[in-house]
């Protein structure tokens, strides 16, 4: 009955849409949550790609991030989602993969310039099949505003001592906020403070590995200590942080209201574009002088193809282009914040990203340490990491409980981590 | 005049035998709706519902669980934590609604109904924020109540009340009170029109009676109009209660987001199910698990409503008027 | 010739009958009256003839023809309705010309008969105004001339001077009974005012809980009734009865134990019956020359007459209309005597006995 | 029908004292000010640059402050007419089902007496009670079926199913109360059940339907969840998906958004201005009483 129903009504609908155009050339849809890049692609990317490629189209048509996930996967379920797909990093695009619905590009020739490290994010777990093309990575660290640091004759810090002597310098003087923080959009308190500072404490990728593995735990030292920074991190935040949202953090630093910002390098683009004043970057600071240092250098955001798309060819020669020099050229330019995973060597521009670039050459990068595997399961540790980060600055849960916590929701379904 | 009579006689058309429709025409008037609606709206829901009786496998197939979706809701910590948090975020909601949205709406409605000048201005202005999006409503609100914007605090501050500022929002112990209000402020036109309505069609003559009765006006009020439109409370009772699960969803999911932050203090119903069923960042969505907590939601509507069919409605009873 | 047979009609709802068997010949032209309690079925016997009510047994027949299956438009009839039922979107002619206009005639001839029913009903000035500009009583004529436009063979009214104040049922009363005279057509008329049924009909048909309790001339049903129910039901103020104990053939004993002689047909047997006698047929004497005797407990005075309840001992205070000027107060004894000829007199069942001659009146 | 309700009133409400005239003023007055304040502070500030939002965002547009920029951004880099366009045809054609079928199927099951009335009139207003939103995934693959994915015909099919629900629920009521002799009256004057309904019980419910248009109306204009599902490619975008786009992964248009929203928020004020003087008997004659 269902069949017969759809079909009856569905020559009836068509008789009121009339003829739908048939494309003469191929035309891709690309999905994607960056709405802000639609300048970029529309301006710059899609017109480099099609002087080159002039039968296929590009059609970039992007979801608000926070609708982006819903979305797609209700498109994907109804098999009407884009050929092109853009990947969010590691468990947030394998089961899509597991499904079909991203489909396998391990022999795609544009995937040599990429190394290991960043195939990883969009690999199966053995490596031995990959699903999308990196296209960049965000680094975290602080952006601070230098007219401010002048003016109270302040340095970049390098320990966590010298952190907080700053932002107690800043306190003091009063003229500004000295952290551009809050707890409302709990992503913030994740992203920007905990998996931000945790890698100088967990020392990257070797805590990663750990939990990974099942010899450490939340509950170690060096996973609450973060928390612990982050509570003293309080005393520096705008009075009614609590309600602050992500937005009003932008805000509060590009109006020149608050002088450190914890941030991602996806910032650098817009702040350029709004502050007024010069800014500057330093990385984590690191518990003793002459630590190693580690920065959460995040494989971010990769592009594949939708297992189901008609046109497979025109879909893998422009994930071919997105793999090129070219484009990584291209697009770390156009963004300045979002680095170029590929091993082409290009010029960046923008002083700011290059200040950010210039943490790889003295740090260990890693990845946010909750985005591979561990996020696997019920309850899902990244989003329990959200809630948490925002509760210990809302000093709603003490670090203490907030690594218990994070240690008894992974031990709950993680086997590695059961015993 | 006998003339013309016969005349129009003549002229009368012969009579055209016809049977009577029968009843095709209750099937054409009928069929168009029933078919939009069954397609559109049944057929997808009970094909969703089917869903809560499966489990996904990671190759994206499904097999059958019965009731183990709704043993995993009820019993496994990990999600039953989150499910009563949400059922009881959504009985506050509920009652929120119920002790200051109903009770100004009938406020608003009693005033309106004394007919003052402007009245009709004052009504349709206080209507406006119904028609708004939400997302307008979300963002503004927001505005309002950011620190940063210092909206509300300075108005409190205007009025030396500075200190009773917080960021409601962003504090585990206010936020779900905070986006209730915005929520009483969205709509509150809603049961100020149904009991305007309903007081308006109170006769004259029954007032009037009370007056001479000898009762005033707040006694009016509360003996003879309170009673009549009882049955319309009851209405918006019930329209409250359904809306709290189906509408309320946007409006959190607006202002807070799909976490119902902080710490899960604004997470309701409509929350957990779309998260559940459509993932977000990290999270994949599960939709199995996400229609069984559709289920669930349904299941506790469908039980609301009943308690009200059986329990309150009868008891109410409609007078003509 | 368009006579309207009804031939055991019934009605169901569901497994409900309300409309038992209805056997009625209407010859062309009569004006008749149903009347009835309210809940009588005369609506819905009206509606069935209409064609609005589906019948569930039986056959309505217009003219030669058998209508049960035609469609209401197709019958020949038109109906005025209780709440006038005018298409308040449209203006009194265009509720006039509705039908017509529907019906495809030509419009020379719709705007013919409209203006001709306009100027029966003195409608003339007010075909451009909407129905929510009328009074009551103006409603009521652009329903009516909405029906006559149609020129059809039997015209159904449905209690239609119901909303209408006293005064203007009174106006509106005479002037369909000068409609009536002047199209000389089949009028059905549905009330449940029994004065309304009386000054109208030709014949009124009394019904009750969907069964014909008696047809007849007005007369024929004020004068002899068949029953204790239409006895009861016609004339105004109703008629007294009293309990009495059958002696003899046809002479009875009363609760006051006066004995009373009826000219009515002897039967054989005794016990219980009742006797009727209408309040205006009763004679006012002195206390002890009365065949009964009783207190006035309230004197109801019209002006022109006066109506005395008095107690004569039963549940229900026995009516007496008196003249206007008779000086009797509360309190005070009368007697009462009962003109033989008046007297009606109803065995256990209600059913009346005949009276041993005919009215003169009646033929 | 009935007379406009407020004039039998206003005697009353003139007599009252002066003293409680003021109070009633005074509050309605106040909750009017609540009402409104948020409204006017989006509109107020969609006129300024993004430091005059957020350094004074009370203040009335100054000299230094005041930008159209917001508004240029929408006209010029959203196809911003295009959305409004879709939205209109989306809202307007969709409106137009419901009330039509609605209508129709209440007045089936009010006029009616048939074996599945009551079933049928209780599997109607079901909807009411779950949200359509639940289908998602359904909808869609039906869409995909019926080739409807992002056309606006798909939007207005679900639309139009998920209005359905209240509006027979509302009509239904209404109608029931309707007079029956006129429409007996319409069939002795020959009309068919269907001229009936368009003829005599649609003009006579018009109140109703403004009623049911506005409740319908609202969800409808402001929907974000089926145009993105549904229909979110760039020809067929509606206006509030239109917004969106302007709301980032990390930085917010906030002028544009502003601006975006205040054009947002006028059709449904012109549409709410047109349908609210039939609104109160509306609601007063159908919902209320049942």
């Amino acid at each position: 009955m269902k069949h017969l129903l759809m079909k009856t009504t569905a020559g009836a609908a068509l008789c009121l849409l009339g003829g739908t155009a048939v494309a003469q050339e191929v035309t891709l849809t690309v999905e994607s949550w960056r709405s802000e890049d639609q300048a970029i692609w529309d301006n710059t990317l899609i017109p480099a790609f099609e002087e080159s490629h002039p039968d296929i189209k590009i059609d970039f048509t992007p979801t608000a991030p926070t609708e982006y996930n819903a979305a797609l996967n209700a498109r994907l379920e109804g098999g009407t989602a884009g050929d092109i797909i853009t990947c969010r990093s590691f468990d947030g695009s394998l089961p899509l993969y597991n499904k079909g619905q991203l489909a396998d590009i391990t022999d795609l020739e544009g995937l040599e310039n990429f190394p290991d490290f960043a195939k990883a994010a969009w690999s199966t777990d053995d490596g031995a099949n990959t699903f999308c093309v990196p296209m960049a990575s965000v680094i975290h660290g602080f952006i601070y505003n230098r007219e401010a640091f002048d003016e109270l004759g302040l340095e970049e810090p390098e320990t966590v001592d010298e952190f907080f002597a700053v932002l107690d310098a800043i306190k003091e003087d009063g003229t500004y906020i000295p952290l551009a923080m809050g707890s409302a959009d709990q992503w913030e308190a994740a992203t920007m403070a905990y998996t931000n500072i945790g890698p100088n404490y967990w020392k990257g990728e070797e805590g990663r590995q750990a939990l990974i593995d099942g010899e450490a735990k939340f509950t170690d030292e060096e996973f609450v200590a973060p928390y612990e920074q982050m509570v003293r991190w309080t005393d520096y935040m705008g009075s009614a942080y609590q309600a602050q949202s992500y937005s009003d953090s932008q805000n509060l630093f590009t109006l020149g209201r608050a002088a450190i910002y914890p941030a991602g390098s996806w910032e650098i683009s817009g702040f350029t574009e709004q502050a007024f004043f010069e800014m500057g970057a330093f990385p984590p600071p690191v518990q003793a002088e002459g630590d190693t240092c580690y920065i959460s250098d995040h494989t971010d955001i990769g592009i594949g193809m939708n297992g189901n798309t008609e046109h497979p060819e025109a879909a893998r020669e422009f994930l071919n282009w997105v793999a090129s020099p070219e484009f990584a050229e291209l697009y770390t330019n156009a963004l300045p914040g979002f680095f170029s995973l590929s091993n082409a060597e290009f010029e960046i521009e923008n002083p700011l990203a290059q200040e950010f670039m210039s943490f790889r050459d003295n740090c260990e990068s890693t990845v946010r340490v909750a985005s591979q595997i561990l996020s696997r399961g019920e309850p899902n540790l990244w989003n329990e990491m959200w809630v948490l980060s925002a509760n210990v600055l809302n000093e709603s849960t003490s670090p203490e409980e907030a690594g218990q916590q994070l240690q008894d929701g992974l031990a709950s379904w993680y086997e590695p981590q059961q015993n | 005049m006998t003339d013309a009579t016969t005349q129009m006689a003549d002229r009368r058309p012969t009579r055209r035998r016809r049977r009577r429709a029968g009843t095709a025409h209750i099937v054409v008037f009928l069929a168009p709706a029933l078919l939009i609606y069954t397609i559109f709206s049944i057929y997808p829901l009970v094909e969703s519902l089917r869903l809560s009786l499966f489990d996904g496998l990671d190759d994206g197939s499904a097999v059958w669980t019965g009731l183990g979706n709704y043993a995993r809701l009820l019993f496994d910590s990990n999600w039953s934590v989150r499910f009563w948090n949400a059922l009881w975020n959504n009985l506050i909601l509920f009652f929120i609604h119920m002790v200051v949205q109903n009770p100004l709406g009938l406020l608003l409605a009693a005033l309106l109904s004394l007919a003052p000048r402007f009245g009709g201005a004052y009504r349709t202005l206080i209507f406006v924020p119904t028609l708004l999006s939400v997302v307008i409503v979300g963002f503004v609100w927001e505005l309002i109540l950011s620190p940063l914007w210092g909206v509300a605090e300075g108005m409190l501050s205007a009025v030396g009340l500075g200190f009773l500022y917080a960021p409601w929002l962003g504090l585990e112990d206010s936020a779900l009170t905070a986006v209730s209000l915005i929520s009483v402020w969205q709509y509150v036109g809603i049961p100020m029109m149904l009991i305007y309505a309903a007081l308006l069609s109170i006769p004259d003559e029954l007032l009037d009676a009370a007056r001479v009765d000898g009762l005033s006006g707040w006694w009016i009020f509360w003996k003879v109009k309170l009673p009549l439109i009882l049955p319309t409370l009851g209405i918006v009772a019930i329209l409250t209660y359904i809306g709290n699960f189906t509408s309320a969803f946007d409006l959190i999911y607006s202002i807070q987001g799909v976490l119902g932050p902080p710490d899960y203090s604004t997470d309701i119903m409509g929350t957990l199910m779309f998260r559940t069923f459509f993932g977000q960042q990290t999270q994949i969505g599960d939709i199995y698990m996400g229609a069984t907590v559709a289920s669930m939601m349904f299941f506790v509507i469908l039980v609301g409503v009943t308690i009200y069919l059986v329990g309150v409605q009868r008891r109410l009873t409609r007078y003509e008027m | 010739m368009s006579d309207l047979v009804l031939k055991d009609v019934r009605k169901a709802f569901g497994k409900t009958e309300v409309i038992h068997g209805i056997d009625l010949h209407v010859t062309d032209g009569e004006f008749v009256v149903f009347v009835g309690p309210s809940g009588c079925g005369k609506s819905t016997l009206l509606r069935m003839i209409a064609g609005l009510e589906e019948i569930s047994g039986g056959d309505v027949v217009i003219g030669d023809e058998t209508v049960n299956d035609i469609a209401p438009s197709d019958r020949g009839i038109a109906m005025v309705f209780q709440s006038y039922a005018l298409y308040p979107h449209k203006d009194v002619y265009g509720n006039m010309a509705f039908a017509l206009r529907h019906a495809g005639e030509d419009k020379k001839l719709i705007n013919e008969r409209v203006r001709k029913a306009a100027d029966i009903l003195g409608l003339e000035h007010l075909l451009k105004r909407r129905p929510k500009e009328l009074s009551g009583g103006q409603r009521q004529r652009v329903a009516i001339g909405r029906a006559i436009v149609r020129d059809p063979e039997i015209f159904l009214f449905d209690e239609p001077l119901s909303n209408l104040d006293a005064a203007l049922r009174v106006q509106m009363r005479v002037e369909l009974l000068r409609l009536h005279q002047r199209l000389e057509t089949t009028m059905i008329y549905v009330t449940h005012d029994q004065v309304e049924a009386m000054t109208l009909a030709d014949r009124i048909v009394v019904l009750r809980d969907g069964r014909i309790e008696q047809v007849g001339t007005p007369l024929e049903l004020y004068h002899h009734p068949r029953n204790a129910f239409v006895a009861g039901f016609i004339g105004s103020p109703k008629m007294n009865f009293l309990a009495a104990e059958r002696q003899g053939a046809t002479t009875v004993t009363t609760h006051g134990s006066a004995q009373i002689e009826v000219p009515v047909e002897a039967r054989d047997g005794t016990g219980p019956v009742t006797l009727g006698i209408r309040p205006e047929h009763v004679e006012m004497v002195a206390p002890e020359e009365g065949t009964l005797s009783g207190e006035v407990l309230v004197a109801e005075r019209l002006g022109g007459e006066t109506y005395l309840h008095v107690d004569l001992g039963n549940e229900e205070p026995f009516v007496v209309k008196a003249d206007g000027g008779v000086m009797q107060k509360t309190g005070e004894r009368i007697g009462l005597r009962f003109p033989p000829q008046a007297l009606h007199l109803f065995d256990e069942d209600g059913t009346a006995f005949e009276h041993r001659e005919r009215h003169a009146l009646i033929a | 029908m009935t007379d406009t309700p407020d004039t039998s009133r206003s005697r009353r409400g003139r007599s009252k004292s002066w003293g409680t005239a003021a109070t009633v003023h005074a509050v309605l007055l106040g909750y009017t000010i609540i009402a409104l304040f948020p409204v006017i502070v989006v509109i107020l500030n969609s006129f300024k640059n993004r430091r005059g939002i957020f350094t004074e965002p009370l203040a009335l547009p100054g000299p230094e402050t005041f930008s159209l920029e917001g508004y240029s951004t929408v006209l010029s880099e959203g196809s911003f007419l295009l959305y409004y366009g879709n939205s209109l045809i989306v809202t307007v054609v969709s409106l137009f089902l419901i009330l039509l079928l609605g209508a129709m199927a209440a007045h089936a099951l009010s006029e009616y007496r048939f074996r599945l009335n009551g079933i049928l009139s209780v599997y109607m207003i079901l909807g009411i009670m779950v949200p359509i939103r639940l289908g998602t995934v359904a909808i869609l693959q039906l869409m995909v079926q019926l080739d409807l994915v992002n056309t606006l015909v798909s939007l207005i099919f679900v639309y139009t199913a998920q209005g359905l629900p209240i509006a027979v629920f509302i009509l239904t009521e209404f109608m029931r109360t309707l007079s029956r002799d006129i429409k007996d009256c319409a069939r002795v004057d020959g009309l068919s059940e269907y001229r009936i309904f368009f003829e005599v019980v649609l003009p006579l419910v018009r109140p109703v339907l403004a009623t049911v248009a506005v409740f319908s109306m609202i969800p409808i204009w402001n929907d974000l969840w089926f145009p993105l599902i549904l229909a979110s490619s760039d020809a067929t975008k509606t206006v509030t998906l239109g917004v969106q786009q302007f709301i980032g992964q990390y930085t917010v248009n906030w002028s544009a958004v502003l601006a975006s929203l205040s054009i947002a928020i006028l059709p449904v004020l012109v549409l709410y201005a047109i349908f609210s003087r039939q609104l109160i008997s509306g609601i007063t004659s159908g919902a209320v009483k049942g």
